[in-house]
């Protein structure tokens, strides 16, 4: 147990530092950008009616003095850290003057949603398929869903969206290829709505699931390939123990902890590829959010979606590793 | 009930491949017959990829593709009754297995699962098959447990948690939990230094006593015969080449091979140099004709390299496949190099 | 194994009711979301909002600045107003005049002989959505709150023009001003975001107006919120029954009992969801989609009857030289990049031929034709460049005509009739000249060496030509620098995302961009020509206010805004003074106007039917900035759909 | 390493079929050196031809030809790909064999580096670098930048392979024979962890080249330079699919696919040779 507490306090220290390291970067990179969030409200304001010059001169004085954006970076440094411990960072400058993090908590669960649902299908499912098709390598159905993962797999997350997006918002209108639920749906925990929410998350996280299981798939196959020329599994057969318990308690118990590993590394491309489906498929989550911060040169949105989703990813990974050792016996005793 | 509780006839058993086309066939055993009595510990012997681990495989009913039984029959006589174990359908396999037929596999290390509790794998293996419940399966365990020394509290250990011996004595307990009627011991006592080997060595002996079972042992290492067998079976490219009481064997051996891997014993105040086999067993994939030995043996004639020589019986129990056996004497002590062909 | 699963679960679980938790904050944030059945669609308008997700959709406070990007939700057009609007069209017959509409305001501005007054009178009996009468205070509290708020959308206009503001009577509202500005009434004359007046009774108890959202609106227009998507991404608008005391209703009735407005909509969406008779009204397509849309469904109509469909907005599209770089201060080397042009090109490229070009810097559009491009066409055909070794009559008046041929092989519906062609294609244009172009350059001090001109200090002429990354005019300038490229300039296209940031601050060498916006319907330029003048350029780096981009500086154009500046808006000379403005653009070539921003802005005659169109061109019908909400005064629901 | 192709080659399916995948798509690629047209002009050829004898691809909605238009961007992608590769195995490389040689703090050092690097989500960063260079970032700094992002899991990776080598035979001798620790790392460990790099080689390309069309088609990138993702973006530009241009959005899908799967084969069937149980099972005995 004192080993294990150990190893938690040593991961937990480097959650920290990443998130530090991570939010810092993030910071003084945005706050290098030439963009004034100034200027880009000038510009959309002035771009839509007809303010004198001079009123575009005093309202930019304004602006300025309201948003801050006067004084040195060190000490916006500061205050970013001390407005981020409580949770605030600041106005978002699109939305003027709903905080940023109003914003981000909005898109957030969407995000998370469609993260962790299709994550745990592909993970689970992808492993267990996978676990099946190594113990039985010659049943064709298996053999068949190798090839078609392999098929899919290596296809970048974009182009699968898109080409499901072509499918199914064109060729076969079938399925919501816009948003997170129909306009004719009360959000609430009403029937309709959940299958309106369901309805429309089809596609993103079919997306997803699409590419994210062959990975599992194929790597869970291979390593049961290998385990069950493991002398403890081809033993426990001799002694016929029971198939099930093979399978589970010998077979994919053990093969699970490098998958456990390898999703520890992935969840952050994970999460990439989420907000990229998100964007194709225009899911309220944090994809979309990111990408209209960015076009509006909104700083202080940007640097939320990325503080927020650096701590998430992080976290996540956490939880993963501090799992590992749970389920291999030999990591505790070190 | 017969004295013979296995009876291996004509067995044979390839590995057969096919990948993209290559196709290969691997004669791991070629025609072995042979048969292990009830209450005798049967040692087999052979250098490594001499096919002796492919035997055992068959006689544990291990067959696992690409490793193929092509012909001949392995019948046990079990008090439950007998059973080919070649053609038995999985059901009546489930049914002798551990109860009356268990093995112990190589490399204690690597045979316990290392992420469950040795307590757990002891259910895994050893309750269908006892029968018993619970509590009184748990005193069984350790009743069993404490004849191979072991504590109780080994049950709540990870086997990565254990000392290479007792890990073994684990798997030998495991084995030998359900008191079967036979017992395959591969090579358990490889990799275990000296003084654990003579434990396990007498362990083994003790329990075969006790339980009256049957055990057949394999190992590349004479002496551990020597210590242990009562009948011993040299096989070297996939056949039985020599098999007989395990004196005879060592001071009469009647197979040039035999000879040559009971020289290779090192003795006490022996110092003289032995010639060592050179040449590497041949390559099962297509064994040379005749005897298979004949490319390393120093008796080779003719008719060595052309007809294979079959089992001929030359002493009581003692049984050999060399067409020169006469000629055959041991080598050691031996002072001026024999069976020059004349 | 099972401690495994549990473990997922747990997190599944966690995850869950956080997404959980997310939704119930969407839930608070008050979606009441319609029942599709409650709007029966001979009641119901579905309007495409340009927009993408709307990120605080319960914001209505539209006078903070920058305040939501929910800017053409309808909030706009149906729930605000002030005292005029000016149609970028020709506005409707009997309503409007020099497509100018009395509003709020019963009559049209009143200034005093120096311009340092303005009065206005208001409507009475308009009244609020809650049955408060909108009065005088209004206005007098709206101008106030502004001048004393930091972060309202008019503090900085209102601080720098208004002295002081009363109420004479309710219905009198009286400027004084802090100097002459006889187009201080333009504020209140909406483009699209205008001086909208606040409801006093209910700003007057907010504590803090910038952070008060302001829901439900309280409208003084004729519809207000029936409810909205928690997620941004629609809005839906009710008549309200008393429509009659707006004063668009005293206008004309507007005919949906709803509006919906929808964003968030990608462009290939638009138009399946068009198609689909989703949609009534979008804002804008690519010229592809809207060609194939047209081609399927003779229900849709653009703003020509044929090709080319789109409607020109009053902004021009042009080549801006950044003039206060070394690179273009000679006039003839502006004039010789004018010239190496080729006009048929940059149509093809850009709107697949369906541009409405022009060659003087007003956009062929609204009432300008009439105004401008017609009255100046002989000045044009006749008129003459000195290129250093003769003089040359650059102008070509039928290009337009050739555009039209060629695109009738694939557009059979193009127009044949004279007027129509410049109308749709634009009056004319440049020739390209390519003998003549050198000529400038030559005589600029130029020299060609192989294919490469060489500036007069040896080094190759080369620049960028900065484009937006994507849209008609990406398509224009991709083809304006390979033109030149071709022809021995050093001209790199470079797209960029944020060209408004760059041309603000004079970051670019040429920008393909928009120097010039007007009213549209209404021939004074002061909307951008008051910029023009000198006392607002500002040094490279610094922010150019709107909309001298190319910071052209000439003390002829400083005495000609002067002397707009003391003329009245309505006054006919202004059109004189556009005339000389026009010329004096042409002699100094600041920028190489072209062509109007055409919008593929499409409507369907399923449902609604009465849309403007060229030849009922009484509003512009794009769905965001324009004055559309005329267009919902004299649609009618479609019998039988 | 060669013998390593060979025994792929002859034995192993999937390696074959990823190298003639990408064999093609190489070549394809390769035509454009030979390319008549300038693929940055607009508007040479008639717009919106479908695939014909003169068009093989057809032309698009700017009036290039498909053929050579993707020709010329399946080139710059590709290369992309190597340059990002390239760069990143360097790092990975010296960080692996560093970290797994020398271990101790170093290794720890790296290690927790590394860990940093492995838990940052990469796209939301990329977007970041965007959002503040906007149009400087060019495809090389957006290549640098990938680089300094993608090494991580194969520095891990080679990482765990030098540490076994470490404790061979040869590797004492050679410290005995007094080589030093870079001669060591770079004569004796190197040609071990080939296979590996390879095989992350592939991976790497696949990972850099999938977000380079992410990064295009969102309008991220340089797109006045014709790769994978900025035709992709074009012909979303020009709403492709619903005005029945077809080709323009199915044929580079297509072809990427082919791409990424034929990378993907290669990498996988190295992976496979690299982990010696699963290539016994394949070549029997």
């Amino acid at each position: 147990m004192r080993a294990y507490l150990l190893f938690a306090g040593k991961r937990f220290l480097q959650l920290l530092a990443v998130i530090f390291c991570g939010i810092s970067a993030t910071f003084l990179v945005t706050h290098l950008s030439p963009i004034d969030p100034v200027e880009q409200v000038l510009g959309r304001l002035s771009a839509r009616s007809n303010l004198s010059p001079d009123a575009i001169a005093a309202t930019r004085a304004a602006l300025t003095e309201l948003y801050g954006t006067n004084q040195p970076i060190l000490q916006q440094y500061f205050n970013f850290w001390a407005r981020l411990l409580r949770g605030d960072l600041g106005p978002s400058l699109l939305a003027f003057p709903t905080p940023s993090m109003d914003l981000v908590a909005r898109a957030l669960p969407w995000t998370l949603g469609l993260l962790a649902t299709s994550t745990l299908f592909t993970f689970i499912v992808g492993n267990l398929m996978g676990a099946l098709a190594g113990y039985r390598p010659d049943n064709p159905f298996f053999r068949a869903f190798g090839l078609l993962s392999i098929a899919i797999q290596p296809i970048p997350y974009y182009v699968v969206a898109f080409i499901l997006l072509i499918i199914f918002g064109y060729y076969l209108p079938i399925l919501p290829t816009n948003g997170g639920f129909g306009m004719d749906v009360r959000p609430g925990w009403t029937p309709q709505f959940i299958v309106s929410l369901l309805q429309h998350a089809i596609l993103p996280a079919a997306s997803l699931v699409l590419v994210g299981f062959g990975g599992w798939f194929l790597g869970m196959r291979a390593l049961v390939s290998n385990i069950i020329n493991d002398d403890y599994v081809t033993y426990a057969e001799l002694a016929g123990v029971d198939r099930r318990t093979v399978v589970g308690s010998y077979v994919i118990r053990n093969a699970m902890l490098p998958q456990l590993t390898a999703l520890a590394m992935t969840l952050g491309g994970v999460f990439s590829g989420t907000i990229i489906t998100e964007e194709v498929f225009n899911y309220p989550g944090m994809g979309s959010l990111l990408i209209d911060a960015v076009n509006y040169g909104d700083y202080s949105l940007v640097l939320a979606v990325a503080t927020v989703s650096i701590t998430a990813v992080a976290g996540a990974i956490f939880i993963v590793d501090l799992l590992y050792p749970l389920l291999d016996p030999r990591i505790r005793a070190e | 009930m017969t004295r013979d509780i296995l009876k291996v006839d004509g067995l044979k058993a390839y590995y057969q491949m096919n990948y993209f086309g290559v196709n290969r066939e691997v004669r791991a055993v070629d025609d072995i017959t042979m048969t292990v009595r009830r209450g005798e510990v049967y040692g087999i012997a052979g250098e490594s990829s001499s096919g002796k681990t492919s035997f055992i495989k068959v006689l544990a009913a291990a067959v696992r593709p690409p490793l193929r039984v092509v012909d001949g029959s392995v019948r046990f006589g079990f008090s439950t009754g007998p059973i080919d174990v070649v053609r038995a359908s999985p059901r009546e396999l489930e049914a002798i297995r551990w109860m009356s037929l268990s093995y112990v596999m190589q490399g204690s290390m690597s045979v316990l699962n290392p992420v469950r509790r040795i307590g757990k794998t002891f259910r895994d293996f050893a309750q269908r098959p006892l029968g018993l419940s619970g509590r009184a399966f748990e005193e069984r365990v350790v009743e069993h447990l404490a004849r191979l020394k072991l504590p109780a509290d080994v049950l709540r250990a990870y086997p990565h948690e254990l000392s290479g011996g007792m890990r073994q004595r684990v798997t030998i307990g495991l084995a030998t939990v359900c008191h079967p009627e036979f017992i395959i011991a591969d090579e358990p006592t490889t990799a275990l230094d000296v003084v654990v080997q003579k434990e396990v060595l007498s362990l083994i002996r003790e329990i075969q006593r006790e339980m009256d079972s049957s055990v057949v042992f394999v190992t590349h290492d004479m002496s551990v015969h020597a210590n242990i067998a009562d009948r011993v079976g040299i096989i070297y490219a996939g056949r039985l080449v020599e098999e007989g009481p395990t004196r005879q064997m060592f001071f009469a051996p009647k197979h040039p091979y035999t000879a040559h891997l009971v020289a290779s014993l090192p003795r006490i105040g022996d110092t003289t140099q032995r010639p060592a086999l050179d040449g590497r067993p041949p390559n099962l994939a297509d064994p040379p004709r005749g005897c298979r030995f004949h490319p390393r043996c120093p008796l080779a004639i003719d008719k060595c390299r052309e007809q294979s020589p079959p089992l001929e019986t030359v002493a009581a129990d003692h049984r050999t496949a060399c067409w020169r056996w006469r000629e055959v004497t041991p080598l050691v002590g031996a002072i001026s190099p024999v069976g020059v062909p004349a | 194994m099972h401690r495994r699963s549990f473990l997922l679960a747990g997190t599944a679980a966690g995850v869950l009711t956080l997404a959980a938790k997310g939704l119930a904050f969407a839930q608070e944030a008050e979606g009441s979301a319609p029942d599709l059945a409650e709007f029966p669609r001979k009641e119901t308008l579905i309007i495409h909002n340009p927009e993408g997700v709307i990120r605080n959709p319960g914001w209505f406070n539209n006078w903070v600045v920058g305040a939501g990007n929910a800017l053409s939700n309808g909030l706009h057009q149906l729930t605000t107003d002030t005292f005029w609007l000016i149609d970028p069209d020709a506005g409707l017959e009997g309503a409007s005049e020099n497509a100018i509409y009395n509003s709020l305001a019963d009559g049209l501005w009143e200034y005093n002989e120096d311009f340092t007054e303005m009065t206005v009178k208001l409507k009475p009996g308009i009244y609020w959505s809650d049955g408060v009468e909108f009065t005088a205070d209004d206005v007098v509290f709206t101008v106030e709150k502004h001048k004393a708020t930091p972060g309202l959308s008019q503090n900085g206009a209102y601080n720098a023009q208004v002295e002081t503001v009363e109420a004479v009577d309710p219905y009198t509202v009286h400027f004084t001003l802090k100097g002459p500005n006889s187009r201080f009434h333009t504020l209140f004359s909406v483009r699209w975001t205008g001086a909208w007046i606040m409801p006093k009774h209910v700003f007057e108890n907010v504590e803090d107006i910038l952070s008060f959202p302001n829901d439900p609106p309280v409208s003084l227009g004729p519809y207000t919120l029936h409810s909205y998507d928690p997620n941004g991404t629609w809005y839906i608008w009710q008549r309200r029954d008393d429509w009659e005391r707006t004063a668009l209703g005293m206008i004309g009735e507007p005919k949906p009992r709803f509006i919906i407005y929808r964003n968030n909509i990608s462009p290939d969406n638009r138009l399946i969801e068009m198609r689909n008779g989703n949609l009534d009204m979008v804002h804008d397509l690519s010229p592809e989609a809207t060609f194939s849309i047209i081609q399927q469904d003779p229900q849709i109509q653009g703003w020509f009857p044929g090709f080319p469909y789109a409607h020109p907005d009053p902004t021009l599209v042009m080549a801006i030289f950044n003039l206060q770089k070394p690179l273009f201060e000679d006039k003839r080397v502006r004039w010789a990049l004018a010239l190496m042009l080729d006009a048929r090109a940059m149509s093809m490229a850009s709107y697949r031929g369906a541009a409405t070009l022009s060659a003087i810097s007003v956009p062929p559009t609204g009432t300008h034709p009439r105004d401008f491009h017609g009255p100046l066409q002989d000045f044009l055909i006749n008129y003459e460049l000195d290129t250093g070794s003769r003089t040359i009559k650059p102008y070509d008046p039928d290009v337009g005509l050739q555009i039209a041929e060629m695109v009738r092989g694939q557009f059979p519906d193009a127009p044949t009739d004279e007027t129509a062609v410049r109308n749709a294609f634009g009056y004319g244009w440049w020739k390209q000249d390519l003998q003549a172009a050198e000529e400038l350059l030559t005589s600029a001090g130029f020299s060609k060496q192989g294919n490469q001109w060489m500036m007069p200090d040896g080094q190759p002429f080369r620049f960028s030509v900065m484009v937006p990354t994507d849209g008609v005019v990406n398509r224009l300038g991709a083809i304006i620098a390979q033109t030149w490229a071709q022809n021995g300039i050093g001209a790199q296209v470079e797209a960029a995302s944020d060209t408004w940031d760059r041309q603000r601050v004079g970051n670019y060498d040429v920008n393909i961009s928009w120097a010039v916006e007007t009213w549209g319907g209404h021939p004074d330029l002061s909307f951008f020509l008051d910029s023009y003048h000198s006392e607002y350029i500002k040094p490279l780096g610094e922010s150019q206010p709107d909309r001298n981009w190319m910071r052209w500086e000439d003390p002829r154009l400083d005495e000609l805004i002067e002397k707009i500046r003391a003329s009245d808006f309505n006054d006919p000379v202004g059109i004189e003074y556009g005339h000389e403005f026009v010329k004096l653009h042409l002699e100094e070539m600041p920028n190489i106007p072209i062509m109007a921003y055409n919008v593929f802005s499409v409507q369907s005659n399923r449902y609604w039917t009465g849309w403007p169109n060229i030849d009922r061109p009484y509003a512009n019908p794009v769905t965001n900035w324009s004055n559309g909400r005329y267009i919902f005064t004299q649609i009618t629901p479609v019998e039988g759909a | 390493m060669i013998s390593v192709f060979r025994d792929l080659i002859r034995y192993n399916i999937e390696f074959t079929i990823g190298l003639v995948l990408v064999g093609l798509v190489v070549a394809f690629a390769a035509l454009s050196f030979i390319s008549p047209v300038d693929p940055s002009l607009i508007y040479l050829a008639v717009p919106d031809q479908p695939p014909s004898a003169q068009h093989w691809f057809g032309t698009n909605s700017r009036g290039q030809d498909l053929f050579w238009q993707l020709s010329a961007a399946f080139r710059n992608s590709l290369i992309f790909g190597l340059t990002v590769a390239v760069l990143s195995r360097i790092i990975s490389i010296t960080v692996g064999l560093a970290a797994g040689y020398l271990g101790g703090w170093v290794d720890r050092v790296l290690m927790f580096i590394n860990d940093i690097f492995v838990s940052v989500p990469i796209f939301p960063i990329l977007v970041l670098f965007y959002f503040v260079l906007r149009s400087d970032l060019d495809t090389f700094t957006l290549a640098l930048i990938m680089a300094c992002l993608g090494w991580p899991f194969d520095a891990r990776l080679i990482r765990s392979v030098a540490r076994g080598l470490k404790h061979r035979e040869f590797t004492r001798h050679a410290v005995f024979a007094g080589m030093s620790t870079r001669k060591v790392l770079l004569e004796e460990h190197l040609p071990y962890v080939m296979p590996i790099v390879f095989a992350t080689f592939m991976n790497n390309m696949l990972w850099s080249m999938a977000l380079e069309v992410t990064l295009a088609v969102l309008g991220f990138t340089n797109l006045n330079h014709p790769t994978m993702g900025t035709v992709l973006y074009w012909s979303n530009q020009h709403s492709a699919i619903v005005v029945g241009v077809w080709w323009w959005v199915v044929i580079p899908v297509v072809l990427i696919v082919i791409t990424f799967l034929g990378l993907f084969l290669l990498a996988m069937s190295m992976n496979e040779y690299i982990d010696p149980r699963s290539r016994l099972r394949r070549m029997g005995v």
